[in-house]
Parts: structure tokens; C-alpha cells; sequence
């Protein structure tokens, strides 16, 4: 590696000329560490930032948008939701358990820093194909990291989703999601602005942990990756328990200007950033800080990316107030700094400087314009004949329940706690999206991520369409409005023109699907570098999507399940012969390739609207969106979490012309199936054809244990209810093993 | 005005939801109170909620157990002032020994979230005189360490005193081995002292309290704090013992 | 004065069931080919560092501790208490 | 063919925080008078019974168990096999 101010850092040639530029002059050694961890891609989103200004941040309830640790949006009656997701891909490939611990703890941390009380987790999963015992004991460690953790400290866990794949064999990828709620006027935000402030760390005792984690997550793991021992952190539950309720309390007090977490670049990253949005600069006094170990230099102080600590920017006036609050909760804390007229940050140890930078060259370090171009397999795959239509669907819809994509994901949800808080309205398994309550009003968050990472293999523009489509989708079928998302770009390494194509294609399509439904992106975070230096084999590119909206009043929520037997069950949209990417090319068939779904933008808001309307005017009496599996897939699910049969006819959904396999297994976007009493069916057309949206009754829910889809007076599939709850409800478990 | 405290561990994180239930559902007095701070003498009543006092470190409950709150809490058992234990508060009160037995690992050795069904076996305890024995209820459990274990002579004594409030059964209040979430012995999911003023539980009733909470659209979890609200208020089915 | 490493290790009697050690040894190590397993217990170790004046005595406060703060529950655990090397 | 009994304690590196143990020393031991106690790191235990030749072997096989079936993560763990009396 080269060397900067003497010591090793992981910067190109001609950033280690810039940084030399820049200052005029060499760094020393602290100074370059501090340098080298927020010029990583990681902290300066170098390879992203120009992409991303794409991504539409504007709209009428976005109260903070990107570029603070999480995105705020306005939910009426005086209310904000707080919003974020962040990965923890490489330290849960090298320990799942402690990796996807501290992933919850460092999510926590964003929504807490803006003020907010966290009211719910989510995860996103990817691992590889269950049948590797690898990839079953990543998921078993990295299920029992997140429950251990977010149970310990109280918030539920209410939704996620699980992709498996052979890409994510080495590479696996854990997002958290994390959601707040707080009053309006109570947002803290991350920004240091008032000289003579003071710099107030609290929590958990700094150590030699973690120093150079972000670097790490800036790089492709390696073959000795499993020695690069300091990437990986023991999280502590229990102390940011406490740190969660002192917060709190402290920011009652009103003595709290700023506030910002330490995770990735530690110390260096959050004063730099809190500066530099305050258009300030900060002393910090190293000697002053509580540590863990003895012996620490000022470099490892700085880099350390120790779990559980907190930077607060506290007036003078209130400091003892602030404190109090710290001791009440037993928390360790230290007064580091202060806030300084100067935009530069200064590194005190002893009484002596040790760094003295800009705040400029930490916290906005220069872009890269990284090449793109389309990879050559593309064309290859989408050309991919169609293969042989299997001679018994039923058996083809089984296994496709019981496939480890689709099968129900209950082994995960039990092991979380979702329900502390007594917010959870709609729990994990119970609707497309969480609903939590705002405890005290008549209304409830909506909450859903989704990605299907085999699209955007095929297609990562209308795969990153898709993903914001699919998760509009799932906040619509709870009878929720969706109004912002907040996105984590998994790709591998950048530095790849194909890999940087798949980027550039997915977020603009991202923005594109944003802009078509008008709904902003308040936050994200980018991971890349997921791919193995061994192989070169890269993930496949998973930029998941997590859409927020409100539904208001709770009694508009609607289900899953099918209700009643004699109600009308009806497809709303229509089917196209785009199999690429499907559960059942994959499942079935063990195709890659196929031509894969593309959004119809148009068309997606307003199906949106009117499952919207429809569901606010009472007329739903469950709704599902088709995703992974098609109809056959969706209409199963509605009936086996019901317990009812249903009896339908195939003929009557809308479609180009097509095979009977494809037309049941298709994935287009922008359809849903619901299901409505006779009476208000008449309602619904209409309501459709005011919205300009094809609807189609295609049959009934039935009481006889029967799941049956006719075709032209054939009964094409026939399954008895009792065995696709069996296989759906059994086949993730079987897999999985004990406990 | 009868007062009744929640009394706040580090780590306890379902305060927040039993002092809603307690003073927005039941419409009770209700207070947090911080360990530290917490007196017997000014309270009618505490409940001690679930949660993860001191991180579960060594076994769920222990360290909490030695806080000098719980001598204020044995003082109240003591006075007979109804002590209710929910979740990590039960297993606070075994290791305070104000309950007996033990609370260890689930037997699927993973943490378990789900609803379950419970059979009223006790409705002469301050918590429960408005049940019927027999009665099913539904409410959620959610932990880790919630497996009851007593020796024999210990589980006999349980008998002997009528000291088993609550067992897991099917909806039909049949106790069987399928409905025994975690592998308690003969599926105790809640118990109380001698004197049936303290009541510790693991599954949660302030999760059930509120029909939007519930997949079955019961409130099954009032039960129990309604009957202690009333017996605070001098109703109920009073015994000499409680006087 | 010195510092004295103890050992501490808290198991289930062997009367009571051990649900971990019972899976470890049926779905990981007979299942994974390790068939010549006959047994398998877990239980909770402790590391303890503590000063004293000799081993006796920092053996001694170590057992102390172990019965006053029930690093145990006598109603289902035993534990046993050795030294180590520090 | 005779039956040995090996014991594995399995621990965060020393470098690795135990958050754990921690709890356990300051609000259990030192806050209820145990002051002179001066760290505490816990871990898992192991007490695993073989069937092998003798003794050599019988620690080989727990070892390729160790290794084999994660019983520990070398990123995070030390492992210890030790033998014990049966
Ligand atoms: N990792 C997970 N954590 C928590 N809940 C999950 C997870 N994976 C799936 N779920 C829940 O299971 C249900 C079904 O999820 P999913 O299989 O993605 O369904 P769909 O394809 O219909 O969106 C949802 O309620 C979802 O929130
Ligand atoms: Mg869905």
C-alpha cells in the first residue's frame, strides 16, 4: 500500500497527489490516517455522489432529506417518521453473529442522532442457496445477531425479506432498516454551528476496535479476510439501551444543538461532518477521552470505530443538566472539545496539536467519474429459448412454495421480537408492509423493503424501477400512501466499468420510478465492493428499496387473507410474457436468462391510486401484490394464510398471449390481486375505469379446502388446501434444521 | 388514589408499554419509577415489566434481582400489595426468590415471538378473580429464557398451594405437549406465591390489551390488570389473607 | 498482594435435561459424521480475574461469591470452581 | 475402544470486547462488595464424551469437530480443548 504522511494508506496514487495539493504540504500520521478513512469510499461516497444526484430529494412533506443520517418526513398532526437503511455486508461474511449485531446498533444510532425514538427494525437478506451449509450458518448467526441485539434493546423487528442466490454464496448482504417517530419540533440535526459549544462524547469506552473498518468495507474481501480481525466488532446491546433512553431524555432538555453517531471513521468522521455542516470547526482534546485500553495514540483514538458512542453538541449553560442525565443512565462520558470559529478541525493530545486540517478536505473529498459499460452477457441471456412446459403444474406450484425464496419466512420472524413497543398493528407475516401505530392518533406508519436482485441482474434499470415499484406496491396493499423511500445500493466493485454500469442504470431508474409516482428519496447508503477477489465474481445487483407511507385512519388497514368464502377475487393490471428472472425459471427450470419485467410507469401510479382509493373507501377485503411467483404464487398465499379455498379461472386475466405455465408465473409489475364482496365488485370497476385501470373478476373464495385455477373448462392446478399450507409453511424450516 | 409503580431496570424495555396500558387503557394512576428511586412505602402496587434488565448477562434476571428496589418489592409482597411480574419481571422475582422454581433456555434454544393460548388454572389470585377456571386466553410470549423448571418437590408444592395460575393449552384449553411454546415443565406459564398477591408470567397481557393488537381481536390481556385495578379500588373477591 | 485466574463453570445437573447438548450432538456433530459422540453437555464458563493475598483466599472469595450472588440457581444448576493459569 | 471425555471452552479474543462479562463484574460482583475482583470474561462450555483408540485421538477427533462444525469462529473466537476425567 502506499504511503501518506509516513504511514500505509488505501488511496490512488493521484489521491494521495490530490490530498498533497489540497494541504500544501505533507500530512503528518494522524492527519493521515484521519485523511485515508473519510477520502474511503465508504464515508465519501466518491464513486457514487455524481450518480446519485439523480435520486429526486424534493417533495411537500420532506422535513430533512439526503445528506444527514437519516431522511425525516412529515406524517400530519404534528408528526415526522425518521428513516434509514444500512448494510453490513462484509463484517456478517466474516462473523454473521457479532456483523449483523452491530449492523442493528449502527442503524439504531442514525434514527436516534436526529431525535427520533426508534419504533421498528427491518432486515434484507441475501445469502446463498441453503443447500451449502456455509450459507445456512450465515443465516442462522446473522437471524440470531439481529434478534439478540434489537430484542435486547426493545425495538421490534416487523418486516424484512430473504433473496437466496449462488452470487451471494461468499458475498453475503445484510441491510437494517431502522424507523423512528418523533414530535416535529423535537429533530436534532447533526451540525455543530455555535463556537464555544461544547463537544460531549458518551457511551461506551473507546478501543482499538474497529480501526480501519470503513477501509475494509471500501475493498473486496480477500482470501485472508478471516485475519483482518479489527473489521469485526462485539456489539452492546445493553449499553445502547441506555444510550437510547439517555438521548432522549437529554434532548428534552433543550441544551442539545447537535448530534451525530460514531460508527465508520469513528471520532474523525462525526466531528468533520458535524463541523462542516455548521460551517465551524472543532478542537478535540484526545487525553479527555474515556478509554477501554491503555496506551491508545491519538491515531487510534481518532480512527477507532468503537461501538455504542454518541457525539453530542451541548450549550454551555445546560452541560451539567446534560451530564446528569449520563450519570442517571450510569454511561461513561467525557467533555472532548469545543466548537471553533475556524473551519478546521484540531487534534489536541496533551496539550500539543497533533492534526490540524480543513474541515473541506475531510468531510467533501473529491469525486471520481468512474467509467461505465454494458457487460457483454446481457444480450446472451435475454435470448434464452423458453423451456418445456412441466406436465403437472400442481406439483410445479408446490415446489415453488416450498422453494427457499418463497416458502414463508416464520423461522426468521419468530426469532425477533415483534411486538415490543406495542405499536405493531400489521406484524411480520401478516400483510405485504408493517403497519406501527403512532400511539395516541389514529394513525399508523406502513413500512415494506424490496428488491429482486435476478431482475436487476437482467435488467438493473427496470430492476431499480422495479424495486421501488414493488415497494410502493406492498405499503398500497396495507392501504397505506406511500410517501418517500429510502434506498442501500448493493454492487460490487466500482472500480469494474460493468459493475459501475449496473450502478448507474439501477439508480436511474430508481429516480425515474420516483419521479413517475412523485415520491422522494430521503436517504440511502451505498455498498460496494461485494464481489470475491478469488472468483471475481461479483453479487448480483441488489438495490433494495424501502418505501414508508401512512394509512390513516387504522380501520382503512387491509390484509392478506382471504375472508369470507363467496367473495370475488379479482386481478387488478395486466400479465405480459416476461419470465427473465423468475422463481420459476430459477426453481423449476434452473434458467438465469429470459427476457425480465419491465416497469410501465405510467400504468404503476395508477394502479397504486386506485388499490389506494379502493382500500381507503372500504372496499377491500384483502389485497396482495404479485411479485416472485406470479398470480398462481399470490393467489396460494392469500388462501393458505386464510385457511380458504379458492376456485378460479385463469382465462379471465388480462394478458398477451402466452403459455398456461407462463401466464400463471410471470412477475410483471404494476398487478394485485383483491378480493371484495358481491356487493361492492360493481364499486370497484368502476372505480377502476376511473382510474383507467384493467380489473378483471377471475373467480371466488371457496370453503371446500380446495385451491383450484380452471383453464378453457380444464382444471389446470388442483391442490388441496391442507398441502400447500404444509409445503409454503414447512419449507423454509425443513431446510434450515434445528432450531 | 390508589398509585401503582413501574418500576424501570436498566434495560427494561417494556415500561413504556405497561404504563400505557395502565394509565390509557385501565385508566390507573401509573408511574415509572427508576430502581434507584424506588421506595416500597408510596406505592400500592408494581409492576415489573418485561424486558432485558442488565442485558440478560449471566441468566435473565439475576443481576436486577440484587438491586435493593427488590428489597422494596419483597417488603410490598410482604404487606400484600399486588406484584406483578411480566416476562423479565417474572424471572426477576424467581431470581429474588419472591417466586420459586427456575426460568431457563427454551427448549427450540432460540428466542420465540408468537401468540399462544392460555388456560386460567388459579382465579383466586389478586390478578385473575375475575377469570374462571378453565377460561382460555390469548396473549403473545416473547423471550428467551422463559422454559418454568421446579425439582419435583418443588412442582408438588406448587400443587399443594395452588400456586399454578397459568398453563399453555390449545384454543380449547386442552394442555398439551403441541402447546407448549418452550418446553416448560407441564407447561407452567405463570405462577404465584403462597399468598396470591404476587404474580409473575411470561407471556405479555399488556401486548393484549387492546383488541388492534390482537390476530384474534381479544383484549384477553385486561384480565389481569383489570382485576387489579378493581381489587385496588377494595372490589373483588377479597380473602382474609389479602386484607 | 496477587492476581489469581479462576475458573468457574455452571452446568445443568446431570438430572435435568440439556437441550443444547442433546442438538449439538444429534443435528451438528452425528449428523456432520462425528458418530463416535456419545455425550455432550454445554454450560456457562466464567473467567475471573481477582486479587488476593494467596490462592486459598482468592479461591475462597471466588466460592463465596458463586453462593452469595447465585452465579447459579441450586434448583437446576451445579458449578464447579477451579484454578487457572493467569 | 475406550471413552474420553474433552472439554471446549470457547471465548471472544482477548482483543474482542465481552460486553458480557463486563456487566457481570461491575453490576453484579463489584456493586454487591466484591471489589478485589478485577475482570471477568465469560464463554461457552463444552463437556463432550468420544469414543476413540485413546487418549491422542480422541482429542483429534474433537479438534477436526471444532474446526469442522464452527463450533468457534476463528474470527472472533479462541478455542480451547482441554482433557478431563470422566
Ligand atoms: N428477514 C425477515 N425479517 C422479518 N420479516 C420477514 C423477513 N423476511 C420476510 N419477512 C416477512 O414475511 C412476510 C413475507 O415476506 P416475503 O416473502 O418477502 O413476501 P412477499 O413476496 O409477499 O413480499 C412479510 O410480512 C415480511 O415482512
Ligand atoms: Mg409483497
Amino acid at each position: 500500500m502506499p504511503l501518506l504522511g509516513g504511514v500505509e494508506v488505501s488511496l490512488a496514487e493521484e489521491e494521495i497527489r490530490k490530498v498533497r495539493e489540497i494541504l500544501g504540504r505533507e500530512p503528518n500520521a494522524v492527519e493521515a490516517g484521519m485523511i485515508d478513512v473519510m477520502w474511503s469510499e465508504h464515508c465519501s461516497y466518491k464513486s457514487s455522489k455524481i450518480v446519485l444526484k439523480q435520486l429526486p430529494k424534493e417533495g411537500e412533506r420532506v422535513v430533512v432529506g439526503p445528506g444527514y443520517d437519516a431522511g425525516v418526513v412529515d406524517i400530519g398532526g404534528g408528526y415526522v417518521a425518521v428513516f434509514k437503511i444500512e448494510s453490513h455486508n462484509h463484517p456478517s461474511a466474516l462473523d454473521p453473529y457479532n456483523g449483523a449485531a452491530t449492523g442493528i446498533g449502527g442503524i439504531v444510532r442514525d434514527i436516534l442522532c436526529m431525535g427520533a425514538r426508534p419504533i421498528a427494525l427491518l432486515d434484507s437478506l441475501r445469502f446463498g442457496p441453503l443447500k451449502s451449509s456455509h450459507s445456512k450458518w450465515l443465516l442462522r448467526y446473522v437471524v440470531k445477531g439481529i434478534g439478540d441485539y434489537g430484542n435486547c434493546i426493545g425495538i421490534p423487528t416487523v418486516a424484512g425479506e430473504i433473496e437466496f442466490d449462488e452470487s451471494f454464496e461468499r458475498n453475503c448482504l445484510v441491510n437494517v432498516v431502522c424507523v423512528g417517530v418523533a414530535r416535529r419540533d423535537e429533530i436534532v440535526l447533526a451540525r455543530a454551528d455555535r463556537p464555544g459549544d461544547l463537544v460531549l462524547l458518551v457511551g461506551g469506552a473507546t478501543g482499538r476496535d474497529g480501526i480501519h473498518g470503513v477501509t475494509f468495507a471500501s475493498r473486496s474481501l480477500t482470501e485472508n479476510s478471516e485475519e483482518d480481525r479489527p473489521a469485526v466488532q462485539v456489539g452492546d446491546p445493553f449499553t445502547k439501551k441506555l444510550l437510547i433512553e439517555a438521548t432522549l431524555e437529554a434532548i428534552k432538555t433543550g441544551f442539545i444543538r447537535g448530534l451525530k453517531d460514531l460508527g465508520g471513521g469513528g471520532l474523525t468522521c462525526a466531528s468533520s461532518e458535524m463541523a462542516y455542516k455548521g460551517r465551524r470547526g472543532m478542537e478535540i482534546d484526545v487525553s479527555k477521552v474515556h478509554l477501554r485500553e491503555t496506551g491508545m495514540t491519538p491515531f487510534e483514538i481518532m480512527l477507532s470505530e468503537s461501538q455504542e458512542r454518541m457525539l453530542f453538541i451541548v450549550d454551555p449553560a445546560g452541560i451539567d443538566k446534560v451530564t446528569a442525565i449520563m450519570d442517571k443512565y450510569e454511561l461513561q462520558w467525557s467533555i472532548i472539545g469545543r466548537v471553533i470559529e475556524e473551519e478546521e478541525i484540531v487534534v489536541k493530545a496533551n496539550g500539543e496539536i497533533v492534526a490540524r486540517l480543513p474541515t473541506k478536505i475531510l468531510a467533501d473529498p473529491p469525486t471520481i467519474n468512474r467509467e461505465a459499460k454494458k457487460p457483454a452477457y446481457l444480450d446472451e441471456l435475454l435470448k434464452i429459448e423458453p423451456p418445456p412446459m412441466p406436465s403437472d403444474l400442481s406439483l410445479t406450484l408446490m415446489n415453488l412454495l416450498s422453494s427457499e425464496n418463497i416458502a414463508s419466512k416464520e423461522w426468521v420472524y419468530r426469532q425477533y421480537d415483534h411486538e415490543v413497543g406495542i405499536r405493531s398493528v400489521v406484524k411480520c407475516g401478516d400483510g405485504d408492509a408493517a403497519v406501527l401505530r403512532i400511539l395516541g392518533e389514529d394513525k399508523g406508519i406502513a413500512v415494506a423493503s424490496d428488491c429482486n436482485s435476478k431482475h436487476c441482474y437482467l435488467d438493473p434499470y427496470h430492476g431499480g424501477a422495479g424495486a421501488v415499484a414493488e415497494a410502493c406496491r406492498n405499503i398500497v396493499s396495507v392501504g397505506a400512501e406511500p410517501v418517500a423511500i429510502v434506498d442501500c445500493l448493493n454492487f460490487g466493485n466500482p472500480e469494474k466499468p460493468e459493475i459501475f454500469w449496473q450502478f448507474k442504470m439501477a439508480v436511474q431508474g430508481i429516480a425515474d420510478m420516483c419521479r413517475a409516482l412523485s415520491i422522494p428519496c430521503v436517504g440511502g447508503n451505498v455498498s460496494f465492493y461485494n464481489d470475491d477477489e478469488v472468483t471475481g465474481k461479483a453479487v448480483k445487483p441488489s438495490p433494495v428499496v424501502v418505501s414508508l407511507g401512512v394509512v390513516e385512519p387504522l380501520s382503512s388497514i387491509v390484509t392478506m387473507p382471504f375472508k369470507e368464502p363467496g367473495d370475488e377475487v379479482l386481478i387488478v393490471g395486466e400479465t405480459f410474457r416476461e419470465l427473465g428472472g423468475s422463481e420459476y425459471y430459477y426453481t423449476i427450470h434452473g434458467i438465469e436468462g429470459g427476457k425480465p419485467p419491465i416497469v410501465r410507469f405510467e400504468q404503476e401510479r395508477k394502479t397504486l391510486e386506485f388499490v389506494l382509493e379502493a382500500a381507503r373507501r372500504g372496499l377491500l377485503k384483502a389485497a396482495h401484490d404479485c411479485s416472485k411467483g406470479g398470480i398462481a404464487v399470490s393467489l396460494a398465499v392469500m388462501s393458505i394464510k386464510s385457511g380458504l379455498g379458492a376456485d378460479v379461472d385463469v382465462a379471465a386475466i388480462p394478458a398477451e398471449e402466452m403459455r398456461l405455465d407462463e401466464l400463471l408465473f410471470s412477475e410483471s409489475h404494476s398487478r394485485f390481486i383483491i378480493s371484495t364482496s358481491n356487493e361492492m365488485a360493481e364499486e370497484c370497476f368502476k372505480l377502476a375505469r376511473k382510474h383507467h385501470v384493467t380489473l378483471s373478476s377471475i373467480g371466488r373464495v371457496k370453503d371446500d379446502g380446495i385451491f383450484l385455477l380452471r383453464f378453457k373448462g380444464e382444471k389446470s392446478l388442483l391442490c388441496k388446501v391442507d398441502d400447500i399450507i404444509e409445503a409454503w409453511k414447512k419449507g423454509f424450516e425443513r431446510r434450515m434444521g434445528w432450531g | 388514589m390508589v398509585k401503582v409503580a413501574v418500576l424501570q431496570f436498566p434495560g427494561s424495555n417494556c415500561d413504556l408499554d405497561t404504563l400505557y396500558v395502565l394509565r390509557n387503557v385501565i385508566k390507573l394512576d401509573a408511574e415509572l419509577v427508576w430502581h434507584r428511586e424506588f421506595k416500597a412505602n408510596v406505592y400500592d402496587a408494581v409492576v415489573l415489566p418485561g424486558g432485558f434488565s442488565y442485558g440478560d448477562a449471566l441468566r435473565a434476571g439475576v443481576i436486577a434481582a440484587y438491586s435493593p428496589a427488590m428489597k422494596h418489592v419483597k417488603e410490598m409482597a410482604r404487606e400484600g400489595k399486588p406484584v406483578l411480574g411480566i416476562c423479565n419481571g417474572f424471572q426477576i422475582l424467581v431470581e429474588a426468590g419472591i417466586l420459586p422454581g427456575a426460568l431457563v433456555r427454551n427448549d427450540t434454544l432460540t428466542f420465540i415471538c408468537k401468540w399462544v393460548y392460555l388456560r386460567l388454572e388459579n382465579n383466586k389470585t389478586v390478578f385473575t378473580w375475575k377469570g374462571k377456571v378453565g377460561q382460555v386466553l390469548a396473549m403473545p410470549i416473547a423471550h428467551n429464557e422463559g422454559k418454568y423448571f421446579n425439582d419435583e418437590k418443588g412442582l408438588k408444592e406448587l400443587y399443594e398451594n395452588e400456586q399454578v395460575v397459568f398453563r399453555y393449552s390449545n384454543i380449547n384449553g386442552e394442555v398439551t405437549p403441541e402447546a407448549n411454546p418452550n418446553g416448560s415443565l407441564d407447561n407452567i406459564a405463570g405462577i404465584c406465591n403462597v399468598e396470591r398477591n404476587v404474580l409473575g408470567l411470561m407471556p405479555h397481557p399488556e401486548r393484549a390489551a387492546e383488541v388492534i393488537l390482537s390476530p384474534y381481536r381479544t383484549k384477553d390481556g385486561l384480565l389481569i390488570f383489570e382485576a387489579m385495578a378493581e381489587f385496588l379500588r377494595g372490589k373483588g373477591v377479597a380473602t382474609s389473607r389479602w386484607s | 498482594m496477587g492476581v489469581y485466574m479462576l475458573e468457574v463453570v455452571v452446568e445443568n445437573k446431570s438430572a435435568a435435561k440439556d437441550p443444547e447438548g442433546e442438538t449439538i450432538m444429534r443435528e451438528l456433530m452425528h449428523r456432520n459424521g462425528f458418530e463416535t459422540v456419545r455425550k455432550v453437555r454445554t454450560g456457562k464458563y466464567l473467567r475471573i480475574e481477582v486479587e488476593a493475598e494467596n490462592k486459598e483466599k482468592a479461591r475462597e472469595i471466588v466460592f463465596k461469591m458463586c453462593n452469595d450472588l447465585r452465579i447459579f440457581n441450586p434448583v437446576i444448576h451445579v458449578c464447579s470452581i477451579r484454578e487457572a493459569d493467569v
